[in-house]
């Protein structure tokens, strides 16, 4: 129990000579939400292909409740409990709304590579998955094919998928990137309800997300991790102001 | 999704089993060969060959049966088995129960022993199966069966007439023998290498190789592996393209030999020889065309040459084939396939090509005068693809192996 | 391909185990089946009717690959090939060494080697999607293509490997050796095989094989291999391929060099296409069409494969949803209830559109004969109607008509458009 | 030793024949992911074309007609077929490249009937250029050598030294970016599919004399060209070179040596069976490698991609 959730020491990535992921040590704790900020280019998306087995590393060691994950293929760690979505949208396009969720479903329900059962036959499958379309509120689309929704409901769609299979650890890459304050606001309030009691790790620019959601913020700076601590000690780091905060804020305006 | 099925399925069907219209008394012959497809060019030319010597041999000498007339129904099996067998149940259900095809020995023996089960099941619709050119000699030995006539000599024959010739050339001391990669290329190797042995003592086979069929796209480094044996003479069974870039890569390499072929003549092959080819290749045949036999071989040819200006007659056993069917058809009173193919076994024929050819009635193999003809243009007096060349005759060997042995155990019914 | 995918099957509440409108189609189609033979008893017709029931299986099996999982394969043919040789095999085996196996299994065990062939195969092949595995299949496709050729004691070379359906044990007191037989003993694999593959689909494998097609990298971080699940349809997709093969050894007793070669790889490729590859039925039409064109067409005329190349190309162009994408297109406007709108315009269209192909065609055959038909045979026949090839009147009569209708098609098109546009507008939602 | 040279040759000239089938389709492939199945027939049409011409002027004139011909063919199938197809997808467009192919070969055969046409080197080239020991080599295969030669240094010049050509070198590498780089992206596509097709028909032009012009000479051609750009690596001129010349190596040694797989295979310390003629492997004690030639480059294409799925000097995989 009181492993962390997830572990990453000294980890390193290089792309040819370009080294960007420079030795990065990170504790996330179980059932803590985890942000992780920084400016464009640190290598935000880079640490979460990282930890979600989407690249290989070039260093150091990722565990998950204690155990070395780094290098395995992304569907082993997902296996392990963990899921995380994309920057950029990433669901099945050509199936119905309740096909994607049900997708997310299948492998942790037991399903795996079963051809003996159809899957409009299994009650509690049809019944779990319009659970988590009603927990995502998007029940009156739920035979709409995915590919035609608007670009937030995509999004939500892609939160859906994501926490579907129940995994402990749900990692976001930028939930509400290119999103209108009224649907940010409403992504806020979907991911903190479908995230309770769960492990949450999440890449996000706006800050007024970051700020309201994360009960940890870590700052990724040029692939090193300049501070990780509470919202009000980081907003209070002389080094984060310094190297990311300032600028950030001016960006904004 | 049944019932577009059933409308699709009910226009065609329809179409097709009803729409078939045919002269009420005509004597029907499925031709079942390619005419379409990158190996059509000799089913086409075979379809004209057999129009024209149905209209010529049978119809206008008053067709058999005292009026009955030949008529050649073209089905397309686009060089495929399963196209093969499937034309020939449309073609015996209109009725056809005389079937002839030559191109390909895969396709005969596929339709070989289709016939064979089809008149076992269906003694009230039996079939016969006239084989004008396909020579693997296992159709008249192992796989022979009493519904299967074959007209043209086989390998087998051929090259025995061939080494009879080569066996006469003490000039001859290296052998170098090339085929295609399948039964036929084999057939020839081996019946080479077997009749050399036994015919030709000072003689060697200095090189026996198969390259792939159809596939080889540059036959250079064959050619220099031919000029490397010092060969005196080349034998090759191929065919079609694999004949022309053989024959032309082997010439160009520098080997002034002879070069024995099976199938190097017509269908534009003789065209692009030209006079590159002239003094190396010959061609071992039944039925020469030059010099002509008689004057009505001669009125024959050019009667076909003016109706069908782009082929020509390459494959003369079709004539001979025409003819012995209307005899028999003649002789055994009836269409009936039991009765004509019992006339057809060992009956005797004065070929329109000269000479006399013989149906053996062991295995249902022709016998028939085999010649070795040179590609040249001098003294033509039929050239072939509308060029100045052609083939001229150089040696007969008259009744090629009439004495051969044969593995066929005839069943007759 | 997404157009018109709707999943009717599922439905809110969980479903009772059958429903009558899924059950409907499978009886109409079984007893359409059953029928079929009273109707059309030639010879012929069995044999061109078994022959599609067996392009049916494979071209459904082939599309589990490129419809379902995204596969695109040049060398499918292999895995039906190889089914069927084996079963060839094994008919030998019932004939000489008293093997004792009715016929009407045979082609499960032709299944059991396509399935065993993929299995090791797709073991490499199905590791990297896209033009790796395109291009690997073209590789093995060729390669065993090749060696049908070369290892006689196997493929038989280029003559192949016969055998006799009738020696087995009578099963049911039938013996096969008539074809009507041999008819129902393909229609029941088709309903078998075609209702297996259908229900393949519906199972969680048969769902993330869609998923890893649409996304692989999404299905992994669900949980899942794609190189899995691609191998397992690939397997599946394999076995079925085998029944096909099975069947055909069953029909034509024989097997040669083209059930394993790129000709046939390739038909099978613009068969399912030619249907449609995002629907089940695709295959289904894509097989009876191709089997018509190419067992019937070819009896009329010498250039059929010049007709079915220009179907081809202009179906890709049009309609790349396939012959039944033709038809699904059409399902909104009949749900909409607009149907209706579009009936004048098609009639209008029709005649128009008779004529121009026909005159085409009419153009492309008159000119075919009048270059290739032997000197003196001016004469031809199209569609009953006796001429001379080479006289000026049919040329003008067919020339005239291809442009004139064609004329017509352009005039009409516009209003066409409109209705097809008013016929699919849906009023919107407040 | 010299046979060896002679090969060396012989090889040459078969690869750099099938170079230059495959750079312009590398090139169509590399700009518009369109992996052209009819790249071949574009071959036969060149050949077929060239023969007609030759047949009212001779040989020369058709050298430069006949691609000419063929690029126009080109680039109107991109305009009016592949462009729409494209919006479906690559696979659409592989398949419609697909039937291209068979409706080539269907429109040739109903245009010049299914015979071999008698298309032949012109008389100027028919000498032999020189002979190694007694093996004659034509001057019209030094000619052949000579204008794949200039093919390639003009490609390479075009693809690295003006304007166009770093469009395309950058198409090559980023297939994306170029889209939003301003140019006239469909206009560049017509040109490299216009270009990539008539690069096909010159090898056709000067193959046809040699391999030969007839209805199934696309076919033999057909894949190897896939194959060949497969292993050189999809999007690489170089690796294009490379594997061509590779393959043409490879299958010019194979079908010169008769080495028997059965030697080898007792090489390697396998005991032939005694009684050969009843076992299932009896074909492949007797096989030999020059019976396998032409399927070599498959063999190696498989082992390639399931190695190196990029190819020898493929940077993406596709």
């Amino acid at each position: 129990m009181n492993k962390p959730a997830i572990e990453l020491q000294n980890l390193r990535k290089s792309f040819g000579l370009a080294e960007i992921i420079r030795g990065v040590d990170l504790n996330v704790v179980k059932g803590e939400r985890h942000a992780i900020i920084g400016p464009n280019g640190a290598g935000k998306s880079t640490l979460f292909n990282l930890i979600t087995g989407k690249l290989r590393v070039s260093g150091g060691s990722i565990k998950m409740h204690g155990e070395p994950v780094e290098n395995l293929k992304p569907f082993d760690i997902s296996r392990r409990g963990l899921s995380r979505s994309f920057q950029i949208t990433n669901i099945f396009p050509k199936m119905t709304v309740f096909e994607n969720i049900r997708c997310g479903l299948l492998w942790t329900m037991g399903y795996k590579y079963s051809f003996w059962t159809l899957v409009n036959r299994q009650p509690r499958l049809t019944e779990r998955t319009d659970e988590i379309l009603e927990q995502i509120n998007m029940s009156s689309k739920r035979n709409d094919i995915a590919g035609v929704l608007t670009y937030a409901e995509q999004r939500a769609l892609e939160i859906g998928i994501t926490i579907a299979g129940g995994a402990d650890i749900i990692m976001l890459d930028e939930p509400t990137a290119g999103m209108s304050h009224s649907e940010t606001d409403y992504m806020v309030e979907l991911i903190r309800g479908v995230t309770e009691n769960k492990t949450l790790v999440m890449v996000e620019h706006d800050m007024g997300v970051v700020f309201d959601l994360a009960d940890i913020i870590s700052v990724l700076v040029y692939g090193e991790i300049i501070a990780s601590d509470t919202p009000e000690n980081v907003r209070a780091d002389a080094k984060v102001q310094e190297a990311y905060l300032g600028s950030a804020a001016d960006a904004e305006h | 999704m049944s019932k577009i099925k059933g409308m699709i399925l009910g226009t065609i069907m329809t179409g097709l089993l009803g729409g078939v219209a045919y002269a009420a008394d005509s004597v029907k012959i499925a031709f079942i060969d390619p005419l379409s497809g990158p190996v059509a060019t000799t089913g086409t030319n075979g379809l004209a060959e057999w129009k024209f010597a149905a209209e010529k041999l049978v119809n206008e000498q008053g067709g058999v049966l005292g009026g009955r007339k030949f008529e050649i129904v073209a089905f397309d099996n686009k060089i495929s088995p399963k196209e093969s067998l499937i034309q020939l149940q449309v073609a015996i259900d209109q009725g056809i129960r005389f079937v002839a095809q030559g191109n390909s020995s895969g396709v005969a023996n596929a339709l070989t022993s289709a016939i064979k089960k089809h008149n076992k099941r269906n003694p009230d619709k039996r079939v016969l199966f006239l084989n004008y050119s396909a020579v693997d000699p296992a159709l008249t030995n192992d796989k022979c069966n009493f519904w299967h006539f074959r007209f043209d000599a086989n390998a087998d024959i051929k090259m025995d007439a061939l080494t009879d010739i080569l066996a006469k050339d003490d000039g001859i001391k290296n052998v170098y023998i090339i085929g295609q990669d399948y039964s036929f290329g084999k057939a020839v190797a081996a019946a080479a290498v077997r009749n050399i042995g036994k015919k030709m003592p000072n003689a060697k086979v200095v090189g026996n190789e198969l390259h792939p069929i159809g596939k080889v796209k540059d036959f250079t480094p064959y050619a220099r592996k031919i000029m490397a044996s010092k060969a005196d003479a080349v034998i090759t069974g191929n065919w079609g393209s694999d004949m022309v870039g053989l024959g032309k890569a082997i010439i160009q390499a520098g080997y002034k030999g002879p070069i024995f072929t099976y199938y190097a003549a017509s269908n534009g092959i003789t065209k692009t020889f030209g006079a590159e080819g002239k003094g190396v290749i010959r061609l071992v045949a039944e039925g020469a065309i030059n010099p002509p036999a008689s004057a009505r071989t001669s009125d024959y040819i050019n009667g076909f040459e003016a109706k069908y200006p782009d082929h020509d007659i390459s494959q003369a056993r079709i004539a001979n084939a025409a003819e012995m069917l209307a005899k028999a058809i003649d002789k055994a009173g009836s269409t009936d396939v039991i009765k004509v193919a019992y006339a057809l076994e060992g009956m005797e024929h004065n070929s329109i090509w000269g000479g006399k050819v013989k149906m053996r009635a062991s295995d249902h193999q022709a016998i028939q005068n085999v010649h070795i003809q040179a590609h040249t243009d001098e003294n033509i007096t039929h050239a072939l693809d509308n060029s100045a060349y052609g083939l001229v005759k150089e040696n007969t060997v008259v009744n090629a192996a009439m004495d051969s042995p044969t593995t066929c155990k005839m069943k007759r019914p | 391909m997404s157009v018109v995918k709707k999943v009717s099957a599922e439905s809110n509440t969980t479903a009772p185990w059958i429903s009558a409108s899924q059950i409907t189609p499978w009886i109409l189609a079984i007893v359409f089946l059953l029928i079929l033979p009273l109707i059309f008893t030639s010879g012929s017709a069995l044999t061109i009717m078994n022959q599609m029931a067996i392009t049916i299986i494979f071209a459904l099996a082939y599309n589990m690959l490129l419809g379902q999982g995204g596969m695109l394969s040049f060398g499918h043919a292999v895995y039906m090939g190889i089914g069927g040789f084996f079963c060839v095999h094994l008919m030998n085996m019932i004939e000489y060494d008293n093997l004792w196996l009715p016929l009407p299994f045979l082609p499960l065990f032709g299944g059991l080697f396509g399935l065993i062939s993929a299995m090791f195969i797709g073991s490499f092949s199905t590791s990297r999607a896209g033009t790796v595995f395109a291009m690997i299949s073209l590789g093995v496709g060729e390669l065993i293509a090749a060696s049908s050729i070369i290892v006689v004691a196997f493929f038989g070379g280029e003559e192949g490997i016969g055998g006799d359906r009738t020696m087995g044990p009578s099963t049911f007191g039938l013996d096969f050796a008539s074809q009507i037989e041999v008819y129902y003993l393909t229609a029941t694999w088709l309903v078998i095989s075609a209702l297996a593959m259908f229900l393949f689909s519906r199972t969680p494998i048969g769902r993330i094989a869609n998923a890893v097609r649409d996304n692989e990298e999404r299905a992994e971080f669900l949980g899942y291999s794609q190189r899995n699940v691609r191998f397992i349809s690939f397997c599946a997709s394999g076995f079925f391929a085998g029944i096909a093969g099975g069947l055909f050894a069953i029909n034509y007793e024989i097997l040669t060099e083209e059930n394993l070669n790129l000709a046939t790889s390739g038909s099978i490729l613009l068969i399912t296409f030619l249907g449609g590859v995002g629907f089940f039925v695709g295959p289904i039409i894509g097989a009876i069409v191709f089997t018509l064109l190419q067992t019937v067409l070819s009896l009329y005329t010498e250039i059929w494969q010049l007709y079915l190349g220009t179907l081809f190309v202009l179906t890709v162009m049009f309609f790349p949803f396939g012959l039944t994408g033709l038809i699904a297109i059409h399902l909104q406007p009949y749900k909409l209830g607009k149907i209706s709108i579009l009936f004048r315009p098609y009639l209008h269209m029709v005649v128009p559109a008779v004529v121009c192909v026909l005159s085409l065609s009419s153009l492309l055959e008159i000119a075919f004969h009048a270059k290739h038909a032997a000197i003196g045979e001016e004469q031809m026949s199209l569609f009953g109607i006796g001429f001379n090839s080479h006289s000026f009147l049919p040329w003008m009569i067919v020339i005239v008509l291809s442009i004139g209708s064609g004329w017509m098609i352009r005039r009409i098109a516009p209003g066409l458009n409109e209705s097809w546009d008013e016929a699919n507008y849906v009023e919107p939602r407040v | 030793m010299e046979l060896f040279f002679v090969n060396i040759l012989d090889g040459l000239v078969t690869g750099l024949l099938l170079f230059m089938l495959c750079s312009g389709l590398t090139l169509i492939f590399s700009m518009m992911g369109v992996l052209n199945f009819a790249h071949a027939s574009f071959y036969m049409l060149g050949a077929y074309f060239a023969y007609k011409i030759s047949t009212y002027t001779g040989f020369w004139p058709g050298l430069v007609i006949a691609p000419v011909l063929v690029g126009i063919a080109g680039a109107l199938v991109e305009r009016y077929g592949l462009r729409r197809v494209h919006q479906y997808g690559h696979v659409p467009e592989l398949i419609f490249t697909f039937g291209l192919a068979l409706l080539i070969e269907e429109v040739v055969q109903f245009f010049f009937g299914k015979n071999q046409m008698a298309y032949d080197e012109p008389h100027i080239l028919d000498f032999t250029a020189f002979t190694i020991a007694g093996n004659a080599f034509p001057a019209y295969k030094v000619f052949m050598i000579f204008m794949a030669m200039a093919v390639f240094l003009v490609l390479l010049y075009i693809l690295t030294r003006t304007r166009v050509g770093m469009i395309i070198q950058a198409a090559l590498s980023y297939p994306n970016t170029v889209q939003n780089l301003g140019h006239n992206v469909p206009l560049v596509f017509m040109g490299v599919f216009g270009v990539g097709t008539a690069l096909a028909g010159l090898a056709g032009v000067i193959a046809g004399p040699v391999l030969g012009t007839f209805p199934g000479m696309a076919a033999v051609l057909g894949s190897i060209v896939f194959v060949t750009i497969v292993i050189g690596g999809l999007g690489s001129l170089w690796g294009a070179l490379v594997a061509s010349l590779l393959i043409g190596w490879l299958q010019t040694f194979a079908a010169s040596y008769n080495i028997v797989i059965g030697d080898v295979l007792m090489s390697i310390g396998f005991s032939k069976p005694v009684n050969i003629d009843d076992g299932a492997f009896r074909d492949l004690w007797t096989l030999t490698v020059s019976q396998i030639g032409p399927i070599l480059p498959f063999l190696l294409m498989v082992l390639v991609l399931a190695i190196r799925p990029q190819g020898l000097f493929g940077k993406r995989e596709t």
